[in-house]
């Protein structure tokens, strides 16, 4: 299955990147992927260094580590909001 | 047939836009279209100068932006008794001075209204995806940080 | 020259009127005036209809009523952080929906303007000489009562 | 010495009357004042009845009954305001 990835903000300029599209294995959560992901991305590893530097959402909804992934969900990374 | 008050008569109006907004009318719309209101509360954002800062880049996740200020309204209209509220929040390049969001709420006490506005903005601020980058006149810029204060005001409802 | 800043840079308007007001141009006129604004905070009081309310006729005490409009706003200015801040309060015979009262005000940080918009309403209900009249569509008028929670909110602060 | 009295409101279409020129000793105070002249008008004592029904302001400044007045002074007597 597929996810796209999307990049926002400090983190969209940090990575170089706005988005990708990433394919996984069935029943992985955001967290698994992350780490995955991490082992062949050392700057997505280091930008998650950081405890709580990074928002998650899928589907447009906040989640946290836990969510899990479905195929052709759109998984979204940034840090912290800054809005108003 | 009985009609019963539905929460879908209060009136919601969510914008993310790039053009400006006029504060004006959309107190007026805001006023015609809600009824028996006695008070609008209201907080306008607008690009703070200061530090050689010359506009601030507003970046956000279409369709996630709208999405998390309308839950936002919708938070609002269930805790507060509003007869309506308006949020709008520009994107893009906004120089010193320009008008960055409009929060409008009526109600038909004023407790309500104001209540409310500082909810909307305390919860905006941390909780929908927009992030800001400071362009300065010597030609640098930066990333905002989130602040601990904005993290508390939200926490704080 | 040494210049020190001083309370009187802060800009205060006040109006006791009969016309309406613009909310627009206040809000455009307050944030040209002042400088390193961040964020404007309003409260909008309009005559409420329902139970055959027709119009709102409000009396005032000419002089006073500025000169209390004034005390309050100065209050507003050595209490919170304001770059500055607009009070009108409209005199005369006024319909359902008409605007009454105006609070806008004006600071670098959004809690300040906010702060200040609720103390300046909530102070101005029981502490300016002004007084309504209801007028109904059965020709009848009574005088508003002052009531306990305007008095509890103006003692709050 | 003379003080000019407004009445406002209410209190203006209880007594029928919204200004007047009072007469009165040296050294009265406000409360002084109502005292003595609701014993000519009962209207007046009647409206002071009520316990705190009664604002009052000297020279368009909030004050109480210990106030004194001098001469010239603006005494203004009304209901509790409901501005706003």
């Amino acid at each position: 299955m597929s996810v796209t990835v999307l990049y926002f903000a400090a983190l969209r300029e940090r990575l170089g990147k706005s988005s990708e599209t990433a394919s996984l294995h069935d029943a992985t959560t955001v967290g698994e992927w992350i780490a995955a992901q991490g082992r062949v991305d050392p700057a997505l590893a280091d930008a998650f260094a950081g405890p709580g530097a990074i928002r998650v959402a899928v589907n447009k909804t906040l989640a946290d580590l836990h969510a899990p992934l479905t195929d052709g969900d759109e998984l979204a990374l940034f840090p912290p909001m800054t809005g108003g | 047939m009985t009609v019963t008050p539905q929460t879908s008569e209060i009136v919601v109006r969510v914008l993310v836009q790039e053009e400006t907004f006029d504060v004006g009318a959309e107190t007026a719309r805001l006023l015609a279209d809600s009824d028996e209101v006695g008070g609008l509360g209201s907080f306008l954002g607008v690009v703070r100068g200061g530090g050689g800062l010359t506009a601030l880049c507003l970046e956000h996740y279409p369709g996630m932006s709208e999405a998390a200020l309308n839950d936002l309204a919708e938070q609002a209209v269930a805790r507060f008794d509003l007869a309506g509220c308006t949020v709008i929040h520009r994107v893009g390049r906004l120089p010193v001075g320009a008008p960055i969001v409009l929060v409008l709420t009526s109600a038909a006490h004023r407790a309500a209204a104001l209540d409310a506005t500082r909810f909307l903005i305390d919860r905006l601020k941390t909780g929908a995806p927009f992030w800001k980058r400071e362009e300065f006149s010597d030609g640098s810029s930066v990333w905002v940080e989130s602040c601990a204060e904005d993290d508390a005001a939200a926490a704080g409802w």
